[in-house]
């Protein structure tokens, strides 16, 4: 599973990545950062493939993508 | 009274550009006077005139120098650094006699700076056009109808006396928005100047457009007929305002932008019981030496206001001539200083 | 319970970028060249012997954002500023990253004569077909046809003349080691761009002289375009005159 | 007469256009005025702040070191200028993007949920009128008509279709504003 | 007894050259270059309606010989200053005449954007490879290995960098209507290249935008030779890096 | 006593430079200084040097910014009209605080002009650096030793003050033949200064050389530290010779040739009676104003010499400030004046 | 039969018509004209074919050609 | 001690090299000295001058308006400069390339036919030299063998050869001034 970290200060919601992602898995929020743009966010953390297309088209970097590892809890 | 019309300066100036004649537009983008170019753009084309956006400011400069050398009335309009880089280019037209109009909308330096409003282009203005012993004839509005007015009757001028005019402005003047009257365009004159080379020229002597002259005797002659033209400016071209007190304590020296500033300031000063003069050049070069110097025996101070660091001062320290203290205020690098800085300063030193 | 762990990073902010917010409109590419040459700066662990020269343009803050070095160059110049950076220290690495205004109008020569010298640096062009910083003025590279502020008509052969193709001019220059044109409308592209890019800085790292990457670049906001129409803009209209392409590879050429 | 009014805000929210139409309405009225812009260079987004001077007589100085009105549209704003307003002055602050409260007792003060208000009316855009509307009440430099056949004049043509909303907000700013004078 | 008429005459000095002495150093091919022009000028009856434009380089007095109305434009910017002429009165024949130093180095970008913007004048380009006014240093089309007094040791690459071929460049860019490349080294060639220069301005008359002709030219003092061996250096060295041909012809294209 | 060679201005110029510590020049040629390159062409890349000859002054101008940008010690070298082509670059090193020595020989003009000795440059040097509140610190000398000798102290001056180094001579100066005692060659510094860009950037803070500060306070605080920088000069740079009388009737002002040759029209004048003084100021910004200023309080007459039309004088009237009457003698566009000529104006005005 | 006019004070004995004609029919002075260089002049004017390769060549345009035409005298 | 001289001819009649070899013999024998050019533009022919100022002291000037002594070359340069000789003067003169009559009677005069002496010593190039023996004699400015040695360290190496015509020339010019003076 992937975790995208988009820092929603940074983005200026120009929607590239919305566009370009093939899971068709990011969306643009309706709340406002203080820039006044409307931020991108992630809609599934499931279905997101780590194909980073996102992290591709995004002029403003606001993109990070981490591998999430589900573990077993130790004392399970 | 024609319509008067909210405009901004750099409409001001491309649009009194055309109503005074001028057909013929080459220059290159630079904040704060884009509007210019754009504007001769869209309008130049539609009668009959050219718009050439140059590659840079060496070019624009050298195409001015092309366009004029066949007579036509032409114009580049630019801001500090790209003036800087129409240096060479300007000492041709001087060397040349070779008339034409250019606009500095003057922003903060040195280097890239920034595109606040400014006067450190002073000397790059009145001191300037590249190296020898020329100048540009400089004439310094202060409103965006001033501007409108200067910039045409800048080309007859500039055609009178062969030589470069520059209208000096800075930032603020070039976005700010007044009412301005607009007259109708004339149109360019019909009659090329005896020395346009082109056109026709069977039955006439050829007409040959140089600043070279290897002799040096003959170059020195060029120089002092330049000289004298800027001796008989002075005596036709000499242009200044005067607000406030006849029996003044303090005397003001502002142009442009400080100048109004100061017009409000020495009211508040007014109110504070200090009565001032402002003497507000219009023209740079030639310089009011003579007003002011006759202000200067009769005050106990001359105040300068400029938005640099001591340029402007020395032109009136050279009409003061020692006469009372000269003091400097004034800003720099895109700072602006206000009404009420100016009258604060005027108290302090009355 | 489960316990979810955030390991590996897959892709993190690269190191020769600065934490600096980029100022470019949304949707601009500045942005996304900005971040390929980071990357390649990383990956080629370049970083702190680079010295970034920005020019004049929207990018004019570079060097805010590259975190190595930098130096701000005047308006086209940039070619030679890095000319006297790299003839004084040969072993820095020395980028230029200029804009179609600065390298293809006003700085015309700088970038052909430093090619013809073989001087060895890394030229990255960002032509987006107008300029932007100055309110979206006519560029050389503007297309015939195109409105922009200072062809309200439309670029036309009388007042404009012809878009410069400048990858097909410094072809022509023995001087150049390297030279490709790439685009960034689309992941793959994006993709292929770093590729050409770190391509140019391995050029210089080995010496081998000139070396430019051309990226076409959008410029939503004066072609008056949302950021993905300015992107199929590219692809359906401006490739068509500057066509993608490695012109010169001597990296290549030598193997 | 002479009035100084000062404008600030972010990119975007219209600074620029409510100071123009208020010089054109102040041209319109037979007036003398001077207006001028400071921005920051951004293409988009940055600060905006406008200067107008209108008098009956010569403007003289357009830049104005203390302002007697201000239009603040948002917090930042505020904080930046507020400071700045001349003793007895003026302010109409848009409390939908800042708070109401402000550490000066010697000036007047008109607070108007301006965002929310434009919302009501249809369009966030219309902020910056709601404002005007509020300041042109509160100051009397010209006529609330004036201003809104200045709208026609400013705005292109293909922006008309904007001008009631705009005439709608014009009016409810000037309403409450007279509303909280009185 | 028979009597002598002297009657027709077969050659003439052109009436489009004044009849001031030139000043160039004998055997330097400046002096053919002119003539040809001149002649061009004289058979095409565009003398009285030709402004000469003189740049600065050796031929930096040609105002003074060519009959026609001149201009004397500063170091490279003969085509912005064309330009401007050009622009203005549309019905005058303007030219350039420019150095290799003038052209090819200060004023790379002048000749590059007026081509460029399809600028309707023609430009005459003396590549002698050197700056042969201020004292023979190295000029961008300097060849390899060639000495100057800047490249005291020859020109290398990595002092001097690569020669720029001016045609080959031009050649590239859309708003060139006539460009080709003569020598003046034998009757034959220098026949040939009136041929070119004229037809540059028979382009230029029919208004089908830039044209350029470039003109291997000597310069026995700076090459420290007889005028002879200069030419014979041409032919024997300079051609293969500057090989002669039409590169573009509209004329002929359009017809 | 290092030997003494015959060598003309320009190669005093080119290895005063070297002996400096400069190994890096960037120049495109032009009369009359074309010896400089030849002479670095020659000798640099044998000391591990680098000359580029630039495709343009404007190229050279912003390769020697980029060497600078680096800490070398690096210098341009031109005449008039290449000087113009530079002020944008000099605005940009003097925002960006880059230093840089710069020589320029100044010959006829305006325009292309002629070759001839002049020197109508004094404003370009001193008020020139382009847009903005820079300016050049600029020295005259007057002969082919102090040339050298100069040439080698603007590099630490330059890199002192962060400021441009700008050496103002004349096409008599640039071939003149003098003896001149050469010293040995100093290597350039091997420690580069803290704000170089390149190099090894591990553990230090990444250098930034830039003059585009779009705030305008920030750009007003470069701007009076760039002016500070001009005061510690005038304290610390400020250089003048005196000759002639003790007691004088008459100063004379000049510098570079003319200085030369008021030297010797002095004696003319003290052998006609006439006690002259000459002050000669070798800085002209710094400007040794005081000097004048004293001097000035002392004379019946102020006599300013120079080959310009009304330059060099106004630095002059600024420090005498009315104290005395102040006039004129000199020539243009490639003239030169005789010691004769000036004994004999010396005369007139006693 | 031809006749070639050199203006002498023109020339300056580059020797480029002297190579080129297919005569051998120019050769340089042994005087020295004003500027003190070595003219160029005809060595036979019946040889010269008036091919104008000398005329091609000269870069200082010193020389014009005439065709001499030979007539009878009008009483003879 | 200080003395000035002005040499004036065409281009290539080895005007400079004169000046610079006289400038040359000055420094080694320990004086001060200061020489420069002034010609026209051309890069071949055109006229040619220079002046050269010889002091025991502080040079001074080295424009000189009125030299007092001259070295002209031919019958253009006899034309344009002798007038300007100080009275009291003295005027070496090629009448080999000018005629030996000046309209000046109070100046020293010195005669000499150096090109055609130059060409009996096998080297019209050597007329330069042939003056400048002349010249060296007559004014006692430096000793004769100084010039000599000068020779070599002006003349580049492969020009060395020349050495001798030149001596030769230098010694005729100064025996045949020493003759006219007596
Ligand atoms: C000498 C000079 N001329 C003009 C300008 C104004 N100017 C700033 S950016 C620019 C054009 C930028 O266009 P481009 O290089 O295409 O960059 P973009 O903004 O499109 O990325 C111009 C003309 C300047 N700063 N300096
Ligand atoms: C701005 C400027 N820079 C430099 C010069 C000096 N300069 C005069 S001619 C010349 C080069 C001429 O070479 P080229 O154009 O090849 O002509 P050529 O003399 O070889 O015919 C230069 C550098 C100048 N006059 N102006
Ligand atoms: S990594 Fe791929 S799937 Fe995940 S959000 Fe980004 S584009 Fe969509
Ligand atoms: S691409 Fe980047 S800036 Fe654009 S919406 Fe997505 S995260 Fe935001
Ligand atoms: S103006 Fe254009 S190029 Fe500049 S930042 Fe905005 S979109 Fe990008
Ligand atoms: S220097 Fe060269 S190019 Fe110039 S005139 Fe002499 S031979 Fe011709
Ligand atoms: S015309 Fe022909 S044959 Fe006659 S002299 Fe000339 S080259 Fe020789
Ligand atoms: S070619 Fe012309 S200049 Fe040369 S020698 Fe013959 S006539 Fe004289
Ligand atoms: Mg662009
Ligand atoms: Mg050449």
């Amino acid at each position: 599973m992937f975790r995208l970290v988009i820092d929603q200060q940074r983005c200026k919601g120009c929607g590239l990545c919305v566009e370009f992602c093939p899971q068709d898995d990011i969306e643009l929020s309706s709340d406002m950062n203080e820039a006044g743009y409307h931020p991108a966010c992630v809609i599934s953390e499931e279905a997101c493939t780590g194909c980073q297309m996102c992290v591709l088209m995004c002029p403003d970097v606001c993109i990070e993508i981490y591998r999430v590892k589900v573990e077993a809890e130790a004392n399970a | 009274m024609p319509e008067r019309q909210l405009i901004t300066g750099n409409e001001a100036a491309a649009e009194g550009a055309i109503a005074g004649g001028c057909r013929y537009f080459f220059g290159y983008p630079i904040t704060p006077q884009n509007r210019i170019p754009e504007y001769m753009s869209e309008h130049l084309p539609l009668i009959d005139g050219v718009y050439i956006q140059a590659e840079s400011e060496v070019a624009a400069i050298n195409m001015v120098y092309g366009a004029a050398a066949t007579g036509a009335w032409a114009m580049t309009t630019s801001s500090s650094p790209g003036i800087s880089l129409m240096q060479e280019g300007l000492s041709y037209m001087i060397g040349a006699e070779l008339p034409c109009v250019l606009v500095d909308m003057v922003r903060g330096g040195p280097g890239l700076g920034n595109i606040a409003p400014a006067q450190s282009d002073y000397w790059l203005a009145t001191r300037g056009a590249g190296h020898g012993d020329g100048r540009c004839l400089t004439f310094a509005p202060f409103s965006v109808q001033e501007i409108y007015d200067l910039v045409g009757q800048a080309f007859p001028i500039a055609q009178k006396y062969r030589n470069p005019v520059m209208i000096l402005a800075d930032a603020v003047l070039a976005s700010m928005r007044e009412p301005c009257a607009l007259r109708d365009r004339l149109d360019p004159p019909e009659q090329k100047p005896s020395w346009a080379v082109g056109g026709d020229q069977k039955g006439r002597q050829r007409n040959i457009v140089n600043s070279l002259w290897t002799d040096p005797p003959v170059m020195e002659e060029v120089n002092l007929r330049i000289q004298q033209r800027y001796r008989d400016a002075a005596q036709n071209e000499t242009r200044w305002t005067e607000h406030g007190a006849d029996d003044p304590e303090i005397l003001v020296c502002a142009y442009g932008i400080s100048a109004r500033i100061c017009q409000t300031a020495i009211e508040h000063a007014a109110e504070a019981g200090i009565a001032c003069r402002l003497i507000r050049p219009i023209s740079l070069f030639p310089f009011p030496t003579e007003v002011i110097a006759d202000w200067a025996q009769r005050v106990k101070k001359v105040l300068v206001v400029e938005l640099s660091l001591g340029q402007f001062i020395e032109d009136v320290r050279l009409a003061v001539e020692g006469a009372c203290p000269v003091e400097r205020f004034g800003r720099t690098g895109g700072m602006l200083v206000t009404p009420e800085e100016v009258a604060e300063r005027i108290i302090e030193i009355a | 319970m489960a316990e979810t762990r955030l390991t590996e990073p897959i892709y993190k902010r690269p190191e020769s970028l600065t934490e600096v917010q980029m100022h470019y409109c949304p949707g601009c590419t500045h942005g996304i060249a900005h971040r390929l040459v980071a990357e390649v700066l990383d990956e080629l662990d370049l970083k702190d012997r680079t010295v970034a020269i920005a020019t004049v343009g929207c990018s004019v803050y570079a060097y805010e954002y590259f975190n190595t070095d930098a130096v701000q160059a005047s308006h086209g110049r940039g070619p030679a500023v890095a000319t006297g950076i790299k003839r004084c220290q040969p072993d820095t690495i020395v980028f230029t990253y200029q804009g179609d205004g600065d390298l293809a109008s006003i700085g015309l020569a700088e970038v052909m004569h430093a090619a013809a010298r073989a001087e060895n640096f890394t030229v990255v062009f960002i032509n987006n077909a107008v300029f932007g910083m100055t309110r979206g003025q006519m560029a050389p590279t503007t297309l015939m046809g195109q409105k922009t502020t200072t062809t309200p008509l439309g670029r036309s052969v009388e007042q404009g003349g012809y878009p410069l193709n400048i990858c097909e001019l410094l072809a022509q220059i023995p001087g150049v080691a390297y030279l490709a044109r790439e685009t960034l409308t689309s992941p793959k592209r994006i993709r292929q761009a770093k590729r050409v890019l770190k391509k140019a800085f391995q050029v210089q790292a080995a010496g081998l002289g000139f070396s430019l990457v051309e990226l076409v670049s959008s410029c939503p906001t004066w072609w008056y375009m949302e950021p993905l129409e300015a992107l199929q803009w590219i692809e359906d209209v401006m490739l068509e005159q500057y066509p993608l392409k490695v012109f010169v590879d001597k990296l290549e050429d030598g193997r | 007469m002479r009035q100084e009014v000062f404008m600030a805000g972010m990119g975007g929210q219209g600074v620029l256009l409510a100071g123009q139409i208020l010089a054109q309405a102040a041209l319109e009225a037979g007036l003398e005025l001077s207006w001028f812009p400071l921005y920051s260079p951004e293409v988009r987004g940055g600060w905006v702040t406008c200067t107008l001077v209108i008098a009956d007589g010569e403007v003289g100085s357009p830049v104005v070191g203390r302002p007697q009105k201000m239009i603040l549209m948002d917090g930042i704003a505020v904080d930046n200028y507020l400071d700045r307003i001349h003793s007895g002055g003026l302010a109409i602050i848009n409390t939908s993007l800042a708070s109401g409260e402000v550490n000066r007792d010697d000036i007047e003060l008109v607070t108007i949920p301006a965002t929310d208000i434009a919302a009501q009316l249809g369009s966030e855009q219309a902020t910056n009128m709601v404002l005007l509307g509020a300041y042109v009440q509160a100051s009397g430099v010209v006529e609330l008509q004036a201003v809104e056949q200045a709208l026609h004049r400013v705005l292109p043509e293909r922006h008309h279709d904007y001008i009631p909303t705009n005439v709608a907000a014009l009016q409810r700013g000037a309403q409450l504003a007279e509303e909280q004078l009185q």
